[in-house]
């Protein structure tokens, strides 16, 4: 079973060169740490930069200069500052390559539910709507199961969805699933996790149709 | 060359009433309206509608207008830093209109730039689209999100001169270039005025002719919310 | 009568202070010649930039820096460039106050037609139908009648429209004419023009409903 | 930091074939993409759509590649200072659709921001609305104008870093900006190429996310059109 850095780290693995990527807050924020070195990747946040780098040093922070999060950041040579209008042309015209963001619950059709649980936590939706609306490729970083032990993968999702039908593959602390026309199909399994373990922390439709490898990290 | 200067954030203020709209730009407490909203809160006026994509901290930002219950309605698009605010939103003091990110953004632009509506992608098949229009293009869903209507925005820059021109510094710049010009008068105030001709007309990120009032700042406390840093 | 000059002195007292004005090619560019000194005036020119000043002296033209009628321009202390959608912005939005603009026809409901004439001269709009469709304050600058005396200022158009019901106010060789819910209302006589001569000269309905000043140039 | 340097208008023009539809920055012959128009014109491709402000003049900028026959439609606001052109036009060996320039503007920034279509008042009761959807919107009415599609987008600008970072210079900016991103591939040629860390990322008009190729360009013309001067 993998923890939040494993996880991490086998999201870093999907980043490929040449990559524009956006990491949402959580889990997707940790990935940064683990992509190759050898490859070139650039980190956009939505309110507005482009060529994020590390946190600063103790002293060096910037009230101006922060992430989504609102963490103070440091930004890279060839860097660049937008508007959010322009942040968003980013976005909805699929210039970001890869979306990485949590979620409270995804469904077998790829729908998604990450900002809302009524009448109870209403923090809004921030870019999330946008980004997983236009983006062509987004990972989810989850948990398999919420901390009551209920599975995250459903048949349907029973909170207030952020997008429909686009999530296509997701890494959790037990696997990696892939969504398929006809449910979340089977891709890893995280170290010492057994296929029946995974089908019994799955509530939708799992598919498994060939033997399934255990991830390398 | 049209003066925009008004001499202290009293007189930029000019105007301002109950029930009325405002955008405020910044996300989170970077880039917001500092003395404006200051402002605001001494004139007590009461039944605010504030388009912005954050409400503040308690006691910092959009925070301290809510603290004061002069909000009726925000229009936003993250609001979890703030407890007041979910204190009253759970209450039903608080009428709120959550919103994606960028359908905030080109929100305000429209109305800035005179487009009636825009067709987005987001927010399809969730809630927010309940009652809109909804239409395909090329086999993909967009919702009709209507440009907002606002009687002021107030922006914060970094530089700006006398002919309103502004220029912002990092991730300050956020919303506030979209909403200037989206209401029916923008005041922007600044870290530094300079005089007309300082300002290198190909580094202006936005031209004073979206911009009604502009004013020299003092004293920007701005506040980080997330101090975040590695270690040496 | 007027010559083009006086036409342009003319408009140059609608001018007032605070206006940012869009000027179109020919007559309405002299304008800014006209303007008075002790008012604030800022021209704006779609193809990129708000705050034009005079023609460059010789030798010191920039090949990067022209106005939308493609001619060499300086620019003044406070001017800015941007990209022909903040320029649009500025025109669709109603940030400018005031068009000014020739036509070849304008039709008593204010119908303009300044771009085309099938078969013969096909130019194309420009910025023209943003800026007729947007502004609220429009005023024509262009000679009462044609080259063969036939009257542009017409019950219909009859070459293709530029827009429709948005010119306000027309400032011709003969007269100074507002577009009202009746006709074309004549408000000034160019000096030594008679009413009747207007008349004649106006296919569209013209409305005299008092005495006509002759205007003060 | 991604890389997007080419060596030359040779690799940078990689992929262009016959049939293509082409953005062409630039406002007369102010900002236009000079080295890859010789590039296309050097390649004899045919059967072009080149979506462009202006046709440029008989001898320089698209009126090139009008001379060679290569354009089949033309896509412009204003075409009045090409002689060819009109001949084309007129004979009907080519096909042409004028269309307003701010309309021509935000097609390109519909494309590049992932909207499938706006509207507009610009044309609405003329022929450019003929055929086209319209709508009211509080009282005042719009026609629907839809993205353009395009394969490669050629912009020119003055300075540029290896990331694909544009900062352009006075009004030779214009459409360029707007239609980086706005096609399959959007080549940017610069009169200066720099290292990345060079350019202030508070200065960028156009981030390297929306350029897939840059080159430094060589020898350019610069032509003025209308050159006009006061007398000292």
């Amino acid at each position: 079973m993998l923890d939040k850095i494993g996880i991490a780290k086998r999201i870093a693995q999907e980043v490929k060169d040449g990559y524009y990527v956006n990491l949402g807050i959580g889990i997707p924020t940790l990935v940064a740490n683990y992509v190759r070195a050898d490859i070139e990747v650039e980190f956009q946040s939505e309110n507005g930069v482009l060529g994020m780098g590390p946190f600063p040093f103790d002293g060096e922070e910037d009230a101006d200069i922060i992430n989504a999060g609102k963490q103070t950041i440091t930004t890279l040579a060839g860097a660049s500052f937008f508007d959010s209008a322009t942040s968003f042309a980013m976005i909805r015209g699929q210039h970001v390559d890869l979306t990485i963001l949590g979620a409270m619950e995804v469904s077998e059709q790829g729908d998604i539910a990450n900002w809302k649980i009524p009448g109870k936590m209403v923090k809004g939706m921030g870019g999330a709507m946008d980004l997983v609306a236009s983006a062509q490729n987004i990972i989810v970083a989850m948990m398999h199961t919420n901390k009551v032990g209920e599975s995250k993968l459903l048949k349907r999702c029973s909170l207030p969805l952020t997008g429909v039908g686009c999530v296509k593959k997701i890494v959790t602390n037990l696997a990696v699933l892939e969504i398929t026309a006809h449910g979340f199909k089977l891709l890893e399994r995280a170290p010492g996790v057994s296929v029946n373990e995974i089908r019994n922390a799955t509530a939708g439709q799992l598919i498994v149709d060939r033997e399934i490898p255990e991830m390398s990290l | 060359m049209i003066k925009k200067t008004v001499q202290s954030v009293t007189d930029a203020l000019e105007g301002v009433s109950n029930n009325m709209t405002f955008m405020l730009g910044g996300f989170g407490l970077c880039g917001i309206p500092e003395q404006a909203i200051s402002e605001l809160v001494k004139r007590d006026i009461k039944g605010l509608t504030c388009i912005s994509n954050n409400a503040g901290v308690d006691d910092f930002g959009l925070g301290l207008l809510l603290q004061n219950k002069q909000i009726k309605k925000m229009v936003s698009s993250y609001v979890g830093e703030n407890d007041e605010f979910e204190r009253q939103m759970l209450s039903g003091e608080l009428d709120v209109e959550l919103i994606p990110q960028g359908t905030l953004a080109e929100r305000c632009r429209a109305a800035q730039a005179g487009f009636p509506a825009i067709y987005t992608p987001a927010g399809y098949g969730t809630e927010v689209a309940m009652g809109k229009e909804t239409r395909e293009f090329d086999g993909k869903m967009y919702v009709l999100e209507h440009a907002f209507k606002a009687d002021f925005a107030f922006v914060k820059a970094w530089k700006g001169d006398e002919a309103g021109n502004l220029i912002f510094k990092g991730t300050a710049r956020n919303f506030n270039p979209v909403m200037c010009g989206a209401a029916k008068i923008t005041v922007a105030e600044v870290e530094e005025l300079v005089p007309v001709g300082e300002l290198d007309p190909n580094q202006i990120h936005v031209p004073g002719i979206f911009v009604q009032r502009i004013f020299q700042g003092k004293n920007y406390e701005k506040r980080i919310e997330q101090r975040t840093v590695r270690i040496r």
